[in-house]
């Protein structure tokens, strides 16, 4: 059955044209399960209540019915709104979500496009969302979300930079810029010597993968770091003036970005689709490496709603301190270190 | 016309500026946003039109009167068991505290006493408004401040007091259980045990906040050295209950002035203060409070006096001519009312001396030059509930 | 309970028939306040391990303040507010409807204009509350406003706490602060007319629905003895 | 144990609230299929036991909110030694609760010298219509089934326990 799907050499546009579906079908449909997962059912267990239980069994079709329900809503756009911007905000937003999936590899060739400067492509398509926010907050003629957009400006800037440099650990250890080369390093590497485990960078990267956290709630304006949205001050942000489907959009977008942020982390930190001990680049992760990717997705992603539904958020320049004071020195030291131990070892 | 009159703009701006630290020869204009009637972090309909800077605060004006339900005038035609069952409707998350000043000083102007066991509910029934009015705040104030979880927790444990006070008095918000002479009925069967459990799960929730919330290094980045009120100005607008102990004043109504209706000389207890007058120390000053209100309600419990619960009172209450003005330390801060009788069946006048209209008060001196999320942070630590101020 | 003191002289009212009971705090009390205010302190009264009242000359209620806040060292101001004396040509508006409908206007008999506590003999009277949290005591400052000039000087100036109270007196009773920062409404809307708390303001709400407490029930076919209904 | 900080001990309380939470169930219900219980005392809705009601007019009188509707009519009873005088009583034609208007202060239960009207916890009655929630005498009557017994006294008090007429 592997070598049939081996031999199967579709034309180049059918093959992207299978690619953007796989993307556009996988992407919905994951954020989707995360969504439920986590944000209806976790959330609703730590704080001691049931969660929905109503849609479909035990409550999973939760997010089903409010996307059917944000659907039939009426969206409204204010009248001295910049239309065009208004409408276009979302999907600015959404694509740079979608465009983020491109790199990331479910097995040696399940990969929409294996680009060398991958993980450098990815980063920089991630910060597209910042234009969708802040086109959201300016269009919507709403002070509130004005306000909501010039805070995400800033903050999702601020925090590129710690996230860029968190990166460039792994990639000093991995030695390549493409996720299916990190992937393969972190497989083939042993921890001095003992090549069991292989060497999933976060043992060797903690503080990368630290940093990588941290910057990953700020860019998904998630508590602590969700002042662009923040329902007690500023009535949740950019958001304010959406309703109807292009709330859903961004709704969506929201977890879409966790699912694609996890996605990286998990590539980068966890050894990606690769199981220790079998070879990166053998057939069976036709199979299993999507699943093996899922499993390791959903743990990042409940470390990333767990940090959610803990604690308070900052406050603006505490925020912009924390990045620039913290987050960028400790990122820098720990490249300094990794460049020194990969010279010596 | 809006509530500021409009002064001349620029001498305005010029004024605030020097004192709100604004850069004039940027000529940045000033933007007025409306923290209006339906935002999230007013407890019910308060507006404050706040003059931005970017995102400083140069000046703001609380403007009220949006649930302004005219409860004076109301008390003109009301008959006295009547305006006890509108007067738990002012703060109604300890309603059974607004009662009591009401009952005692009607109490005061017809010198009657109410027997030593209804005293004794009459203050446990109090400190469990208090845990239940409190601990909304511990709750309320994570959920400003963006931890929504705390603010389930908050709920979860506090409907086990709502349920005791149900228990008793068949109303979980509104007991309307107070009367002049004692009370309205007994302890049902089994209450005192089942309070105990109920007032025990609420000191794991306490603890459960310590580590939750207190203890957590952002909110204190988020609290500490906020809104800090000096003892003097605190004094002069009339701040009173944990906002002014939050600023070192040791002064508490159950201690030093307690009405004759309440049995807190009866055990020892204690008053908590904190010096640094910040948002913090407003915030941990209740904490403690809801702690120790716990172990008043569980000494209480073991020590409840039999006996009647109603004094030999008419059934046709007419109160004697004259005046009283007694106040109660109330969850929310001194809660008092100044009666006008004229020996008949109506009040003539009762002042409602509400503990929110002062602590409201003196946002505009204290949020100046804040930042926005600190005014929601200053907010959330005075800690007012709308029907307080508007009465 | 004797009838209200008088205007002038203290009278300390005797709870219990047996001993007069002098409160002898509160008298200190009062006696620093006459010798500060001199002859401007027209009435006072004291309910003993209770409260002292004191009524001070219009003119001299700033000065009250002033010595409040540094005589007495009362730091604490607790609330403002008025009292309008007039009795209520409304009653408790139970029998609007019938006494309009069935007796027309019936004009009960105007009772008398009384004062409360340290006397007054003027329609509207403003009253005070400060208190002191080192020395633990309290003092109710009371002036009479004349009808014709409803004007009380503010004590924004010494107490920051009076400037929302003030700007509800003004709203509620028409009697107005001369000096107060910024008199404008503070409860009701921007162009809302009358003085709701004064008495002879009409309460709406009850004149406009029937009250159901009247009695109709239908006297017994034939008996026709008293028309209205019994247990009146 | 050394000062854990601030931010782990947060994250260890949310987790062992979802552990809790999974082991040994949700602190709530799921409203329509389980329902949970008030207390006895709990003030539901009023319930009219009409034999003991004489159309005294008190309740409507005291009622803070003017929304008990009464209306009577005299009849001649017969008397209740034969050869006494025929008594005149009240019968009841119309006893409406206006539940719309109502604060459920329970000044009317109180004040009823007769003891004609109860508490019941029952707290289902919404109405599509607000003009349905004015209950008329036989759906008060209804709910007299619903009154629960009053509960016993806890030890210490003096009150002696009262009885619901049972129809």
């Amino acid at each position: 059955m592997i070598s049939i799907l081996a031999a199967f050499d579709p034309p180049y546009w059918l093959s992207t044209a299978i690619k953007v579906l796989v993307v556009a079908v996988i992407v919905p449909t994951a954020a989707l399960i995360l969504g439920i997962l986590f944000l209806f059912k976790v959330m609703s267990w730590m704080q001691s209540r049931m969660g929905p239980q109503e849609a479909g069994p035990r409550g999973l079709l939760q997010l089903l019915a409010d996307g059917v329900k944000f659907l039939q809503k009426e969206d409204l756009i204010p009248d001295k709104a910049d239309r065009f911007v208004f409408k276009a905000a979302p999907i600015v937003v959404l694509m740079s979500t979608f465009l983020i999936f491109v790199v990331v590899p479910a097995s040696r060739n399940l990969v929409v496009e294996n680009l060398d400067p991958g993980i450098f492509y990815a980063l920089a398509v991630a910060s597209l969302s910042v234009i969708g926010v802040l086109m959201a907050g300016w269009a919507s003629a709403n002070k509130y979300s004005l306000i909501g957009g010039l805070r995400a400006a800033g903050q999702l800037i601020a925090y590129e930079l710690p996230m860029v440099l968190a990166v460039v650990g792994v990639v000093i250890q991995a030695g390549t810029l493409s996720l299916t080369g990190i992937v393969f390093a972190q497989n083939s590497q042993g921890i001095l010597g003992w090549g069991g485990l292989g060497l999933p960078f976060i043992l060797t990267q903690f503080v990368g993968f630290a940093v990588f956290i941290a910057a990953t709630q700020a860019e998904l304006t998630q508590p602590p770091f969700d002042m662009p949205v923040a329902e007690s001050e500023i009535v949740s942000g950019y958001q304010v003036e959406y309703s109807g489907f292009r709330f859903l959009i961004f709704f969506l977008a929201e977890f879409a970005t966790a699912f694609a942020f996890a996605a990286v982390a998990a590539t980068l930190f966890l050894g990606g689709y690769a199981l220790p001990w079998i070879n990166a680049g053998s057939d069976w992760y036709y199979v299993l490496g999507p699943v093996i990717l899922l499993a390791k997705i959903l743990l990042v992603s409940f470390l990333i709603f767990w940090i959610r539904f803990t604690y308070p958020r900052f406050r603006e320049d505490q925020l912009q301190s924390f990045a620039w004071k913290v987050l960028i020195p400790i990122a820098l030291l720990n490249i300094v270190v990794t460049a020194v131990l990969k010279v010596v070892l | 016309m809006t509530a500021i009159s409009d002064r001349e703009k620029l001498a305005y701006m010029a004024a605030q500026a020097a004192d709100a630290r604004i850069n004039v020869e940027l000529e940045t204009e000033g933007m007025t946003l409306n923290i209006g009637p339906q935002h999230p972090a007013t407890h019910g309909t308060l507006r404050i039109v706040a003059k931005l800077d970017g995102e400083q605060v140069v000046s703001c004006e609380p403007l009220c009167g949006y649930m302004h339900r005219g409860y004076e005038k109301l008390t003109e035609v009301r008959s006295y068991p009547q305006v006890t069952t509108l007067v738990n409707r002012i703060d109604w998350l300890g309603s059974f505290a607004n009662e009591v000043p009401f009952i005692l000083a009607a109490e005061t102007l017809m010198g009657i006493e109410a027997p030593p066991r209804a005293q004794w509910i009459r203050t446990i029934l109090f400190e469990l408004s208090r845990i239940a009015n409190i601990s909304l705040f511990l709750g309320d104030l994570g959920l400003q401040l963006g931890a929504q979880t705390m603010g389930f927790y908050a709920f979860r444990d506090r409907e086990y007091v709502l349920n005791q006070i149900e228990a008793v008095t068949g109303g979980r918000f509104h007991p309307n259980f107070d009367r002049i002479g004692g009370l309205k009925d007994d302890l049902p069967k089994g209450w005192i045990e089942e309070t105990k459990r109920a007032v025990g799960k609420l000191r794991d929730f306490c603890d459960e906040t310590d580590d939750l919330m207190m203890g957590n290094e952002i909110f204190q980045a988020r609290t500490r050295g906020i809104g800090v009120i000096p003892a003097d100005v605190g004094l002069a607008y009339g701040l009173t209950g944990a906002n002014i102990r939050g600023s070192g004043v040791d002064w508490d109504l159950r201690r030093d002035n307690c009405p004759p209706g309440l049995v807190y000389d009866k055990i020892d207890w204690k008053v908590w203060t904190h010096p640094d007058g910040d948002s913090f120390a407003r915030t941990w000053v209740r904490l403690q409070e809801v702690r120790e209100a716990i172990s008043i309600v569980e000494k209480l419990l073991d020590s409840v006096p039999s006996g009647p619960i109603m004094a030999k009172v008419p059934r046709i209450i007419k109160v004697p001519e004259g005046e009283a003005y007694v106040a109660t330390e109330n969850p929310l801060g001194e809660m008092g009312y100044y009666i006008v009788s004229k020996g008949d069946l109506v009040p003539f006048r009762v002042k409602i001396r509400s503990a929110s209209f002062n602590n409201v008060s003196i946002v505009p001196w204290v949020a100046r030059g804040a930042y926005v999320p600190d005014l929601i942070t200053i907010l959330a630590s005075l800690y007012f509930i709308l029907g307080d101020i508007d009465r | 309970m004797i009838p209200l003191s008088s205007a002038e002289g203290t009278t300390t009212d005797a709870l219990d028939d047996t001993v007069v009971e002098r409160d002898e705090a509160r008298e200190a009390l009062l006696e620093q306040v006459s010798a500060e205010l001199g002859d401007a302190v027209i009435g006072s009264y004291i309910r003993p391990g209770d409260a002292l009242w004191v009524r001070v000359d219009r003119g001299a209620w700033r000065a009250a303040a002033e010595f409040a806040k540094g005589g007495l060292q009362c730091e604490f101001f607790d609330f403002l507010s008025a009292i309008d004396w007039l009795p209520s040509p409304f009653g408790r508006d139970m029998d609007s409807q019938e006494d309009i409908a069935v007796h027309g206007k019936e004009d009960k008999d105007a009772p008398v204009m009384q004062s409360g506590f340290a006397g007054g003999d003027t329609r509207f009277q403003v009253l005070a509350r400060v208190g002191s949290v080192s020395r633990g005591h309290a003092v109710i400052f009371k002036t009479d406003v004349p009808d014709d000039d409803l004007v009380v000087d503010t004590w924004v100036p010494v107490y920051a706490g009076a400037n929302w109270h003030e700007r509800e007196v003004w709203e509620m009773f028409g009697l107005s602060f001369a000096g107060h920062p910024h008199l404008t409404h503070i409860y009701l809307p921007g162009d809302f007319e009358g003085h709701p708390l004064r008495k002879d303001y009409p309460l709406l709400a009850r004149r406009v629905k029937p009250w159901p407490g009247i009695v109709d029930v239908e006297p017994m076919p034939g008996a026709g003895d008293d028309e209205g209904g019994d247990g009146e | 144990m050394p000062k854990v900080p601030g931010l782990i001990k947060g994250l260890g309380v949310t987790f062992g609230e979802m552990v809790k939470t999974l082991r040994d169930g949700p602190v709530t219900v799921q409203y329509p299929h389980v329902k949970e219980e008030p207390t006895p005392r709990a003030r539901g809705v009023i319930a009219l036991y009409e034999e003991n009601c004489t159309a005294c007019m008190l309740c409507s009188r005291e009622c803070p909110d003017w929304c008990i509707y009464i209306e009577a009519h005299k009849y001649l009873a017969p008397p209740r030694r034969e050869g006494g005088k025929p008594r005149q009583k009240n019968a009841l034609d119309r006893f409406d609760i206006d539940f719309s208007l109502c604060m459920f202060c329970g000044i009317c239960v109180e004040v009823c010298p007769f003891e004609a009207l109860y508490w019941t916890p029952e707290y289902e009655f919404s109405e599509l219509k607000i003009a349905d929630l004015i209950h008329d005498k036989s759906r008060l009557g209804q709910w007299m089934e619903t009154v629960p017994d009053f509960e016993a006294y806890e030890a210490g008090s003096e009150a002696k326990v009262k009885k619901v007429p049972k129809p």
